[in-house]
């Protein structure tokens, strides 16, 4: 019990930050274990043979790691902040190797399921199915363009009729009668509150289950091209304020020939030639850190400027140290603090980047779902606006509110601000 | 200082030239082709491979990268037109970027480049100051109302606040701005363009209130968007400056906290902000496509994105020649301004 | 000259008819001249020279500030004298034209025969930007004017659309357009580069005043050579606004008074259902004459067996999508051409849908699942097919979803690859694709050749498929030269016939075009032929045309 | 005797985090006009929060002055609101920095950070400068102060706080940064400065050879508590508290050549640990029972039970 107390005192000295820390994970874990929340093949199948896992078994080998990430992020602000690290840290591997383990014995061959189809052949046996019954691009034909369904307008009969007129009835009788909603097992009632939280688009696929695998996709572009811009911009940022001025000059023409490049013009380029094998996810990604690292770069060429003329780097060099060992053992830590605070503001940047593309159409569009994508897909309905619009809003937030932390808590200048 | 300069002046000529190239390979390099334009024409058929190529050779398409380069370059023009030096008939020798022709658009040869870009900047560049000015005047003030309150109960709800602005999606915070504002919501103001029907025919003064009322929501959307961010610069480097000990000189030679905070504390906070100051010129010459689009105003930013969909070379590359141009000079600007208004720097 | 079709031909389609007046409306007020109406335009024309422009927006716009030898007769799809007093038909290949004396361009100046034949020589210039209309007026043999008021024109071969093409020329004013004494390449730049490109001088009943930016405005010609059909509004405005949410917005608001790009979801929606819109608008649809469809590429080993074609089409369901997509508004396509039109057959019924029959078709074809995992595969290869398409339609990309899971159920896996405009076109021009998912947008009728022909098989042409089949060919040569209007019907429909069986095509939908319109503007009818409304028989009833609405 | 500045019982006490601490307790002393009383200690004994808690200058928004009156002139100072303090700033409590670097204000002219502080009637901008010795004032005015030597910084700072013409001059470590020629320099400029005009002077300094070639009085701080005040020339010649007398064995400067000055052994208590009885007890040769438990007061100029066993 004396850990968790550690770990509450910890966490009561900077609240903020650890919130922030906790949202960004719970998000990302969210998104890393998108197949478990949001799927429309039943997660455990009771089947003669023994037990099977339908949802994960099309997942392929890089997908089941990601999955087995999700309860390792889940966990950080936890592992973070107790004296459990060395407890926790061989804790999980050990888990997630069991559970790598079982999986792998369970894993029939990869047939491949349309969407639905298991819903439709279920019969008797008993399963369990994911918290949103929904597949991403599992359409249901019979209820497109639903309102949430904890919305009194969005209430539809037997018939398939909405129970208030107004809403989508028509009256000059132009329109087919709309087919009966088609409940398929393991899905809500008809008109449960909780059937589609977030409504239903064209095709009336789970706005809920587009939100999550969309989140998933955009978190995934932001953290990607955040980590790229971090690690490009760390490389030449230090070698142009480390090096000579002559390389300090190359970096920095460079940093300007970015800053002149129309980033819209990039994507539009990558995502036509590149979107063949590669998922349009690693392309934008690696597009927006391309053009990101300007900013971190700039920020440590100042810190490495700084740096060398600090006296322990000259005390160091007086001992001997080799230039690299100097860098990676000294001047690095010291500049790393405010890198890694711009790291975090951009990860954010880069999700509001993605959107934009997505929305103008040019990034992450159909059939793969994107935060931005989904806005575009129904501006005339407010759910399909808000809802989105809204995850992708905290996300962001999240990040921000992460850096913003991390720059107070090592920003020596500001007095008592010490963690 | 001038020695600064004058390095920093020598190397704008090749990195702007550097950027031209970038962009023009990046351009050439695409899939796509200007060749291939609108839908055909549903009652008489394509155009025939002849007029395809026709096409390709008036524009120089066919010719190698590299002509097609100096070609846009200039000063020598390189078509069939162009300089006899170069086999051309001589009617229009120079031409091209260095003699600051930019000639015509590929896909309306009717329209010249310069006049198209003039009639764009005439939009987005009033709409960009205004909205820097906005952001700016809300920023600095609460800026610095912020660090002074620090810890405060007030100051931390407004910085959450902040938060949420900043990290709002650009075209989100449009959409909900036109819902809100729009004939669907309270219906104050006009969500489109910049005039409403047969405004030409109004009396100055009503041109103006309706040019202002068309403006309101656009520049509400850019300034929105970078007021946060600004805000929260201006709050970080007051909170520097009021640590320093000059501020507490300045209170003991008994001047009342505005004095202290209006002359000594904000005049050196601001030393940071000049180059962000700065960078508001490629934005006045950039424009934003997302506001644009959605408010329906014939900017730069759509100005470029539209060449960019349809490939019109002659359009993309000056559309960002011109905003390399003014990038690169708002660079310079930005750490000639600090240096101006350092005297640590300008004294050397 | 210009009636409402009767609403009979209308009714044909689906059950109900015509627009829905909600509010039954007071006896039309008597008709006065004066106010101002805007129209929304999704996209802005590069020029309004309909010889170097073909987009769709540009002919709108033109309808009212241009005029045509011959125009399109509403009720009868007949062509009748527009510009010209008469016209006689002296063998199938040469016509004379009896110009209308006193005609005068929006500048004063006159119009006489000259214009004409300079309109038409000027496709025989190479340099001049034509290129879409260039081969349709090549076959112009000879032009000439024996006196200002007289065109002889004659074709080098029988074509069942010359008259129709020459009559729908578009004409020029020479005295603006033609540089005497100019050398050919100096013409063409004079009439590329011409700056009435943009500042257009026409005929029509209203001539532009101003264009600037996204804003079109044309006022009324007081010396049009017809007032009768003079158009009652004072002035006509045509805005440009990309975002169609962003114009629906701007209809609400009152800046818009027509807007052509209602979504079927807004149509039975909340959107045009709300108080607001009830009270002040109406809403209308009326054919597009445009359908989408997935064109097979033929060159493509495992699409050139007609089977799979057939069982691919058998394999998607329709009636599901046309119930969820389009609400039941729109016909399914069993070929090609104008599904209002005549020259259809409404009658040919659609492939059912049997994804069973689809899976027996595929198998005798030689796909079957050998190694079990759910996907079809033939000598080891997987069937998967790659779909292009452009990214910006949003009813495109939701057909290709609704495709993908139709497919994934009898064992084929579609990769849709939506690209921007412009690749998309690139790929399809150099055959780069399995389907390539586009639509047509087609007048009442149109000539199959350039689509279908097997001598556009190959190379930058419409015929995306690169169909050579000879009976197609014959059908449509001798469609071509036969000029009775009835024989001429048969073979289109014979030829629809053998299209829609060798399935070059998987052919969607025709959705009509649906229109929201302000209560405020009277005499509006919805009629067949492209842009389906007349805007020069609206008009603002005496006493609010004045009154600029408080926005 | 109407002594210039009064003080009595005065603590003063700053935050960390959730917890505060008392930076001085219980300070006596007086000041007479035109008198110079330095306060000599190791840093950490509170001599710059004394300095600051006067004029309530106190760099962090949560110190606050908990006990004890300050009368300045007779009239009392601890009490005063914001704006009834303010006034008396400049005008009449001077304060001149240690490092004249940070406490200029980097961005404005010399003269301009002088002309600030002036009050109508007294001498301009240039005689300040020159009555603080600086050569061709105008051009010191018109400089930055990154333009200028440290030396002259420093005189441009005391030109600074004699602007108001104040009746109080506080100096926090004056000289520290500077070398000892320029340091003796700058505090006759102060010493004399105060003789002419009548000012008091609080000279703050780690320097006890510097505090008794200056000060009339002088007393020596430790823990937050003054453990001697007496004339200069009695602390140096007898010291009465072990604390006074370490300080001097310690001074490099008073210490015949060839003999090695004594370090004092251990370290300062840090102020969250001063616990019960006399600070110094636990680095005191003289420490006995009584010392650790109960805490001396400050009787006739000693805070010690033994002052008479003090070896010099």
């Amino acid at each position: 019990m004396a850990e968790l107390r550690t770990v509450l005192q910890c966490w009561r000295r900077r609240p903020l930050f650890w919130a922030a820390l906790a949202l960004v994970c719970a998000l990302h874990a969210l998104g890393a274990a998108a197949p478990l929340v949001a799927n429309d093949a039943p997660l455990w199948l009771a089947a003669p043979g023994g037990a099977r896992f339908p949802a994960l078994e099309p997942l392929n080998a890089c997908e089941r790691f990601v999955l087995l990430l999700a309860p390792w992020i889940l966990c950080t602000p936890l592992w973070a902040a107790s004296s459990w690290r060395t407890r926790i840290g061989f804790g999980w591997p050990a888990f997630a190797l069991v559970l790598a383990l079982v999986w792998q014995l369970s894993a029939g061959a990869r047939t491949f399921v349309p969407a639905g189809e298991w819903k439709r052949q279920l019969g008797a046996q008993s399963a369990l199915f994911a918290p949103i019954p929904f597949g991403h691009s599992e359409t249901n034909s019979s209820e497109p363009w639903r309102p949430p369904t904890w919305l009194a307008a969005s209430e539809i009969d037997e018939q398939g009729h909405y129970v208030e007129r107004n809403v989508m009835g028509h009256p000059g009788g132009l329109e087919l009668p709309p087919s009966p909603v088609e409940v398929r097992a393991g899905e809500p009632a008809r008109n449960a509150a909780l059937r589609h939280p977030l409504g239903t688009d064209a095709l009336g696929r789970d706005l809920a289950a587009r939100v999550v695998w969309g989140a998933r996709n955009s978190l995934a572009v932001g953290l990607a091209s955040a980590l790229f811009a971090l690690v490009l911009g760390t490389l030449l940022g230090s070698l142009a304020g480390w090096r000579g001025a002559r390389t300090d000059l190359v970096v920095s023409r460079a940093i300007e020939l970015v800053l002149c490049f129309p980033v819209l013009f990039l994507v539009l380029l990558v995502v036509s030639v590149g979107s063949g094998g590669v998922s349009a996810v690693w392309t934008i990604s690696g597009v927006l850190g391309l053009t990101g690292w300007t900013g971190v770069a700039r920020l440590l060429r100042a810190e490495f400027l700084r740096l060398r003329e600090a006296e322990f780097v000259l005390a160091a060099r007086g001992l001997g140290f080799s230039e690299w060992r100097i860098v990676l053992r000294h001047a690095l830590p010291n500049a790393l603090a405010p890198v890694i605070v711009a790291t975090s503001f951009f990860a954010g940047t880069a999700m509001l980047a993605e959107s934009a593309i997505s929305y103008l159409g040019a990034g992450l569009v159909e059939p793969e779902a994107s935060l931005g994508g989904l806005v575009r897909g129904g501006t005339e309905h407010a759910w399909m606006v808000i809802f989105p619009g809204a995850v992708l809003a905290l996300a962001v937030i999240a990040w921000n509110l992460l850096g913003e932390e991390l720059r107070d808590l090592n920003d020596p200048r500001i007095p008592g601000r010490r963690a | 200082m001038a020695a600064y300069l004058r390095r920093r002046l020598a190397w704008l000529l090749p990195s702007f030239l550097g950027i031209t190239l970038v962009v023009f390979l990046a351009v050439h390099l695409a899939p796509g082709d200007p060749a291939l334009r609108e839908s055909f024409d549903p009652d008489a058929g394509s155009a025939d491979a002849a007029d395809i190529e026709r096409f390709r050779a008036e524009h120089l398409l066919d010719r190698p990268l590299a002509v097609q380069y100096l070609h846009f370059l200039g000063p020598f023009d390189l078509s069939p037109r162009g300089h006899r030096w170069f086999g051309g008939s001589g009617e229009h020798a120079f031409g091209g970027l260095l003699a600051l022709d930019l000639g015509s658009e590929i896909h309306r040869p009717h329209v010249r480049i310069v006049d198209e870009l003039g009639r764009r900047l005439a939009v987005t560049a009033p709409l960009t100051l205004a909205a820097a000015l906005l952001a700016w005047g809300i920023a600095i003030p609460l800026g610095a109302w912020s660090a002074v309150r620090r810890g405060q109960k007030r100051e931390r709800a407004l910085a959450l606040g902040l938060f949420a602005l900043h990290s709002l999606p650009g075209f989100w915070l449009a959409l909900l701005l036109v819902l809100a504002f729009g004939a669907a919501g309270l219906g104050w103001l006009p969500v489109l363009g910049l005039h409403s029907a047969g405004a030409e025919d109004l009396g100055w003064f009503e041109w103006l209130l309706d040019l202002l009322l068309h403006s309101i929501l656009p520049v509400l959307a850019l300034a929105l968007g970078s007021l946060a961010y600004l805000t929260r610069q201006v709050r970080a480097s007051m909170l520097e400056v009021l640590a320093q000990e000059y501020v507490i000189t300045a209170r003991s030679k008994g001047l009342s906290e505005r004095v202290v905070i209006g002359r000594h504390a904000l005049r050196n906070a601001l030393l940071p902000a000049i180059t962000l100051a700065a960078l508001i010129l490629p934005a006045l010459v950039g424009g934003s496509v997302i506001v644009e689009t959605i408010f329906g105003l014939p900017g730069m930013g759509r100005y470029a994105y539209e060449a960019l969909l349809e490939r019109d070379y002659a359009v993309i590359q000056a559309v960002t020649a011109l905003s390399a141009l003014v990038t690169l000079l708002a660079l310079l600007a930005a750490d000639v301004l600090y240096a101006l208004a350092d005297p640590r720097i300008r004294h050397g | 000259m210009r009636l409402a079709i009767p609403l009979a031909l209308l009714v044909v389609l689906s059950q109900a008819c015509g627009p829905d007046a909600q509010a039954v409306r007071p006896g039309p007020p008597q008709p006065a001249y004066g106010g101002r109406a805007t129209i929304h335009l999704e996209a802005l024309p590069k020029t309004l020279n309909y010889a170097l422009e073909t987009s769709a927006v540009t002919r709108r716009i033109l309808y009212e500030l241009n005029e045509t030898l011959l125009t399109e007769d509403w009720n009868t799809l007949e062509l009748v004298p527009n510009l010209c007093a008469s016209f006689e038909v002296e063998n199938p290949t040469s016509f004379v034209f009896h110009l209308r004396p006193g005609i005068v361009w929006h500048d004063g100046d006159p119009f006489d025969a000259h214009d004409v034949v300079f309109s038409a020589l000027l496709y025989r210039n190479p340099k001049v930007n034509c290129d879409a209309k260039r081969a349709q007026y090549k076959r112009i043999v000879e032009i000439s004017a024996p006196d200002p008021l007289t065109v002889r024109v004659r074709y080098d071969k029988p074509f069942f659309r010359a008259l129709g093409s020459v009559g729908d020329m578009p004409i020029l004013p020479a005295h603006l357009y033609e540089k005497p004494g100019a050398s050919e390449d100096e013409q063409a730049e004079f009439i590329n580069r011409n700056p009435h490109n943009h500042d257009w001088v026409g005929l029509g009943p209203y001539k532009l005043v101003s264009w600037d930016g996204d804003r079109i405005v044309a006022k009324r010609f007081d010396k049009y050579f017809a007032p009768e059909r003079g158009g009652y509004l004072d002035e006509l405005d045509w805005l440009y606004v990309k975002d169609d949410a962003a114009a629906f917005q701007a209809l609400l608001n009152g800046e818009i008074d027509l807007f052509g790009r209602l979504s079927t979801e807004d149509y039975f929606g909340s959107a045009t259902s709300s108080e607001l819109f009830r009270e002040k608008f109406f809403k209308a649809w009326a054919p597009s004459g445009a359908y989408g469809f997935v064109a097979w590429n033929l060159r493509r080993p495992r699409l050139q067996d007609v089977r799979v074609r057939r069982a691919l089409a058998m394999a998607f369901d329709f009636e599901a999508f046309k119930k969820s997509v389009y609400r039941g508004l729109a016909v399914q396509m069993t070929g090609h051409g104008a599904p209002e039109g005549d020259f259809y057959d409404r009658k040919l019924a659609p492939l059912p849908f049997d994804p069973d029959g689809a899976k027996k078709l595929l198998a005798e074809a030689g796909w079957t699942d050998h190694d079990g995992n759910g996907r079809l595969d033939k000598d080891g290869e997987e069937f998967a097919i790659e779909v292009l398409s452009n990214s910006g339609n949003a009813v495109s990309e939701t057909m290709l979803v609704a495709m993908q899971n139709d497919w994934s159920r009898i064992g084929v896996v579609l990769k849709p690859l939506l690209l921007d405009f412009n690749s998309a076109k690139e790929r399809a021009t150099k055959r780069e694709f399995d389907g390539y998912l586009t639509g047509w947008a087609l007048p009442t009728e149109s000539d199959p050749e350039p689509t279908f022909h097997s001598k556009n098989a190959s190379g930058p042409t419409q015929n995306f498929p690169g169909l050579a089949d000879p009976e197609v060919d014959r059908l449509i040569e001798e469609g071509q030269v036969t000029l009775d209007r009835a024989t001429r019907v048969l073979v289109w429909r014979e030829l629809q016939h053998r299209l829609y069986e060798l399935q070059p095509y998987l052919w969607g939908f025709s959705p009509p075009r649906k229109f929201a319109y302000s209560q405020k503007l009277h005499g509006v009818e919805f009629v067949r032929p492209d842009p389906n409304y007349v805007a020069r028989r609206w008009y603002l009833p005496a006493g609010t045309q004045g009154t600029r609405e408080k926005r | 005797m109407n002594a210039l500045l009064e003080v009595r019982g005065l603590s003063v006490s700053h935050a960390r985090g959730a917890r505060r601490f008392f930076a001085v307790e219980e300070l006596d002393f007086d000041l007479a006009p035109g008198e110079v009383l330095a306060i000599v200690g190791e840093s950490g004994c509170g001599k710059s929060t004394l300095l600051a808690s006067i004029p309530r200058l106190f760099a962090d928004a949560q110190s606050r002055i908990d006990s004890g009156s300050v009368r300045l002139a007779g009239r009392e100072l601890v009490g005063l609101s914001e704006d009834e303090l303010r006034p008396l700033r400049g005008a009449a409590i001077g304060f001149v920095f240690q490092d004249a670097h940070a406490a200029l204000n980097p961005v404005l002219k010399v003269g301009a950070q002088v002309e600030e502080g002036l009050r109508a009637g007294g001498a301009s901008t240039l005689e300040l400068l020159a009555q603080a010795g600086l050569p061709d004032p105008a051009r010191i005015a018109a400089s930055y102060p990154h333009q200028l030597s440290g030396g002259m910084r420093q005189r441009a700072l005391v030109a600074l706080a004699l602007a108001g013409r104040p009746q109080l001059l506080l100096a926090d470590e004056p000289t520290s940064a500077l070398d000892p020629v320029l340091g003796r320099e700058i505090l006759e400029l102060l010493t004399g400065a105060c003789r002419r005009q009548g000012m008091g002077l609080l000279l703050v300094t780690h320097d006890i050879g510097l505090a008794l070639r200056h000060a009339r009085r002088v007393a020596v701080m430790y823990a937050g508590r003054i453990v001697e005040l007496a004339p200069a020339a009695e602390l140096g010649a007898r010291p009465r508290h072990p604390y006074t007398a370490a300080l001097l064995a310690a001074d490099p400067a008073r210490t015949p050549r060839g003999k090695r000055f004594a370090a004092i052994p251990g370290a300062a208590p840090a102020p969250l640990e001063r616990g019960a009885g006399c600070a110094f007890a636990p680095r005191c040769a003289l420490a006995r029972e009584r010392c650790r438990i109960e805490r001396p007061a400050l009787v006739e100029g000693s805070a010690c039970f033994f002052p008479d066993e003090v070896r010099p």
